[in-house]
């Protein structure tokens, strides 16, 4: 939360400065299977965010060192394009990216069934091509559906929205002007059955503003699941006859 | 973060937990001994060396004047940095701060600045040009455990106690860093359906999920982490928050003895 | 570049090519369906997604004010990076660029410099002191062969639409960047005494030897690079760079479409 | 090429600013075996550029993970010394200096019979100590003959030389002043029997022009062989009753 | 030796500022098995030099093409922390601290008895808390303690310690301003025994002078080897019957 | 610096050295064939190029303005790099500089620094802003053994032909950079009871310790530096520093022949 500015309005007639109710999500377009050389692969749109999302594995590890004997290992880069942002950011990883790798990671990983691939890796690749605030929870939603892509097995899809707080009002996933000026921020991520695999916060929450904004984040998890389940359905439901997701996406 | 023990003492520490007690014979709702000392180092503007049970981390202060950054023209920078150098712990290695460090400074420096402790706007010296930079260097000595609650604990006693070095730099008098604020990191770990406060090293490698909360004197939760590979329920998320804030209450205690 | 396909494929390629022909049925001398897609990242002052055939591209454009070189201290800067991210090939690793993306990023810059694309000399602000910056940057997304020609058109598209963010630096209102040329780069393989143009990553695999050559509006050659461990004979090079001026031609009219 | 400056002349009575001939090459002068440590070695002078190349190997591979099972891998590294340019260089490598690296280790491979030294590495280090226009092309001239020096099993030496064009007008071997203020630069490397094996240009060259600076930069390349040659024979003459040079480094 | 100043009085009535006799080591402090995670650990306090030591080994070495055969190697970091100087420190090591950490390694192993643990590492880790001059040779005398701590079998103690020149007087263990100012600085390392294992010098000396700044150093030495005596003796004392340093210490 | 000679190898030289005898028909006091070229590299301010035997290493000089460090703000500023490259030894690798070249650069840069050679005072420009910056960069070419001798050679070899490149920088006429001494390094390892002088690389990688020592004209000594991982007696040390002594002077007169 960068800073506080009073004299910001961020509502008009109830309505945030892009017409969305406090607990709407931004338009969200999800297009799996986008890339010819990945395994799995996703683009996905939330408001101003373009991110797209690639998958690699399961496959061989090198170096061999950070092998496990008893599953799969999970890696996850975020990355952004230079040209993503206001100001050229400098390629490649700085601390910031280091961390949301991290915790995406940690995001997937609860739902990945790992075991069944001891000794191998599965790469999860999120590049962000323009960033307009929730570049990370974007990131998650489209790796999920990557995921899926690739026919890595997974226990659950999982879903990812932050909730905001703004001139003392809860909102659901803050653009970038809301998040610049706002009074704290809350990216969540969980599984459709309500089991949370993310949750960072920073700004200023009482206790009672912490538990619903924890709710409206889980509320915005579902919405974005039946976008994503959608996706995947439309791209399989003619390939398969069998009722794939059920079996192996949702639990 | 991980640390290997044998997968004996793991299902030691296992069967107890089943039981609802600790290696160590805490509550799992209990802290360790908490020390704090500071101004250890004369050297810097303001230290601290805090000790929860066998765990030690030594936090320091630097104070320099430098540019602002573009978009806060008029406002002091803060800059953390974790260093878990490898004297600490048989899995640290030497070399550039890894995701796990980088991490943890993070989250200090998220309480840090979330909270407000430090009024950055006082922290301007000529709008545009030139203000104080705060280095907040936190050096874990000893990782027996929790080093997270422990370096958020060593930044802001160390702030606590910094002399703004102004006279070096013929800025006008030395003068105590204005600290508006106390935040309090606490750190539980979950397996099971337990949920257990200030986890020692080995009940870390055995823990699959961990949630900080940093809260801040007025009872507000200025910050928050989840990390590791596990899911945490509502229930448990809030139970730890509930928590959290009287842990806090009882740690910021801590410094009116300081 | 090299990926890793099997002996089997290599030997299927191997024969077409001595058939006369390629795996997705187009001559030697044709090239895949090329598209362009401008502007779509706001935030860059300029970006083109190319695609040529699965292969995709996206380029933006970033400008900002700095100080000019000092042996060129009346001219504009340019900056040209390619990022060989590893989302784009299981052959990609993340880390800083290889000696391949860097070749890659230096060629498609050769090309923009040389064909004096760019006047340098309209983007100086205050002689000597500071110039506007140009940064390239060219994000592979999807490598199915001839990355080259479709980084090359990406930076040669973004610059077309690119407007300068005079606004934003107090420099006045934006205004088009003026670009005077369309260098355009076309790369052919050669095995045996066979020469074949944009190549796909298969076809790419099995060749020794790479040519590319830039060729700009008026027809003159700009840039060349052969690269790969074999060799080329002076008739094999002419002749590429005659069908090279004829398809930069075709090339640069889908510059008319966009 | 930097800037066409038309007020410079590059010509006085059809010679240039060094009182060469359009087509002459700087002088030169090449030693082989010049280093006790290195199995093969050879320093050369074109003109301002002074070069020394050493080659080290067939040797073992470190990291293992590079070998290759059927063939020496071939490292290149050309080097800047810090003192070698008119602006002091940082050490170490640059973007230039690797793509240098690699299209000259690309110049020479193709002559190296790799596949004698399976599971091994050929080095070849170059390390330009002074600097004047045409250090890459230098490099690769030493480090040709420094490989035959080393004794590697080579199908032919490699030659290499550029051609450029200043003031409307083609030139062999451009010096510093002509590559910096000139029209075009083109470094070519070739075999004995006219294979390419380096080819780069920058600058602008219509067809016709890109074939009379291609055919001169190949006699620069001729010229340069014959030089490479008596080198190597003058070194070996002495010590060897077969025809070495004959045999090795012809083709 | 940064800068001789002639206007600054190092002594006043034969004493130095801090008022030490010239021959004089500045207080000591040594305390061992100070940590809990190291296998043997030691901190030591010498004038306002605060340094921390840590010995993990003998364990396995990473990666495995750097283990001996017939010994254990010995790794030795020196580090600062930023906060320990003046002017703040970029975190991570630089030229300086690459020198003395392999000085410091080289002062250690002569005694160490690596062959005892072929394949292995012995680590040795030394962190400056903060900085007053002699931080390599505090960081040796705390190092030293650390490896007895660890139990790592050594042929005897190292003691270090530095004398230098200031106005024209040699001293004993320089202190920051000493050494700021002063004309010579010398730190040496020694076994009880009189062997040296560390000896720099910069500044400027005579051959007299230096004969006698190194018996000076050598003296500080074993005033030094007897602190390390007590304070492992003291950690020891209760815990073992048979006189543990008599044997595995001194030799 | 240790080198893979093989065990037969070592046993010879160790078997020679009981006799008191060198591979090389040498004495153990007794250098190699020392010599000095200068003004090699004419776009170097100064340069020298120094053969020890077969060992060669090239020094350059490179001058250039710049800012003073803070805490000498009217003195110049030297900076002392060396290249062991690759080219050089089968022990080389590329890349950053490794334990033993900081070492070897750094005590080269102490027998300059220390012996005051260069009068920094005299390198002010504009006192506080502006110094000159010299750097002397040490290139090895071919170690042979004792590079460090021969660095240290080339690096004073090289100042003493430097012309301070004022006018190309707008600063008055080019000038003899003043040099006020000639520092010489000595090395000797040793092992057993033999001491030896200016070891050559087989020598090196058989002994455990070497000792350096850097003498002024005016017999003082300004710098030593210990290596290795053996143990000196001080009656071992005090006669190196005798024959250093006599050694240096025997070299310094090299410079009355440059």
């Amino acid at each position: 939360m960068e800073e506080c500015n009073d004299n910001i309005s961020f509502f008009k007639e109830g309505l945030r400065l892009d017409s969305r109710r406090p607990d709407e999500l931004r338009p969200i377009k999800i297009e799996a299977g986008v890339l010819a050389r990945a395994d799995g692969s996703c683009y996905i749109e939330m408001g101003g965010n373009k991110v797209i999302a690639a998958v690699y594995g399961p496959r061989e590890v090198h170096p061999r060192h950070l092998q496990e004997v008893t599953r799969a290992i999970v890696r996850y880069r975020y990355n952004m394009a230079s040209f993503s942002v206001e100001e050229r950011k400098r390629p490649g990883p700085d601390r910031r990216s280091h961390e949301i790798s991290k915790v995406s990671r940690e995001a997937l990983e609860p739902v990945i069934l790992t075991s069944y691939f001891p000794r191998s890796v599965i790469d999860v690749f999120v590049e962000v091509l323009q960033a307009d605030a929730g570049t990370r929870t974007a990131g998650i939603n489209a790796a999920s559906v990557a995921l899926a892509d690739a026919g890595i097995p997974m226990k659950s899809m999982i879903s990812a929205c932050a909730a905001g707080k703004v001139g003392d009002t809860l909102v659901l996933d803050p653009m970038k002007e809301e998040d610049n000026f706002g009074q704290a921020d809350m990216p969540v991520a969980m599984t459709p059955n309500g089991d949370i695999t993310l949750l960072q916060m920073d700004g200023r929450f009482t206790k009672d503003e912490f538990s619903q904004a924890l709710e409206m984040a889980m509320k915005g998890c579902r919405e974005i699941y039946e976008l994503q389940r959608k996706c995947l359905i439309g791209k399989y439901a003619q390939l398969e006859t069998e009722p794939f997701l059920e079996v192996q996406v949702c639990d | 973060m991980t640390n290997v023990i044998s997968e004996i003492r793991k299902d030691y520490i296992y069967n107890l937990i089943l039981k609802g007690e600790r290696a160590d014979g805490r509550t799992f709702d209990e802290y360790r001994d908490i020390s704090i000392q500071t101004n250890l180092i004369s050297k810097a503007e303001g230290s601290a060396l805090v000790k929860i049970g066998s765990s030690q981390v030594l936090a320091g202060i630097k104070m320099q004047p430098g540019e602002p950054y573009p978009d806060a023209p008029n406002r002091g920078v803060i800059i953390t940095n974790a260093e878990l150098v490898p004297l600490a712990s048989p899995t640290f290695e030497p070399g550039p701060p890894t995701e796990v460090g980088i991490e943890l400074a993070r989250v200090v420096d998220r309480g840090v600045r979330e909270s407000k402790a430090v009024n950055l706007e006082t922290l301007c010296l000529v709008p545009g040009k030139q203000v104080w930079i705060i280095f907040i260097d936190v050096h874990i000595l000893d990782n027996c455990g929790n080093i997270l609650d422990a370096s958020s604990l060593g930044a802001i006693a160390a702030l606590l106690t910094t002399k703004v070095p102004a006279s070096k730099f013929g800025l006008g008098e030395d003068y105590p860093l204005p600290v508006n604020d106390i935040p309090i990191a606490t750190t539980a770990i979950e397996f099971g359906d337990v949920v257990m406060f200030d986890p020692d090293v080995d009940e870390e490698s055995i823990a699959n999920t961990r949630l900080t909360v940093i809260t801040s004197v007025n009872g507000s939760i200025c910050g928050m982490q989840k990390s590791g590979t596990g899911t945490l329920r509502t229930e448990q998320i809030c139970r730890i928050v509930d928590v959290a804030c009287e842990k806090a209450k009882e740690i910021r205690e801590k410094f009116l003895e300081v």
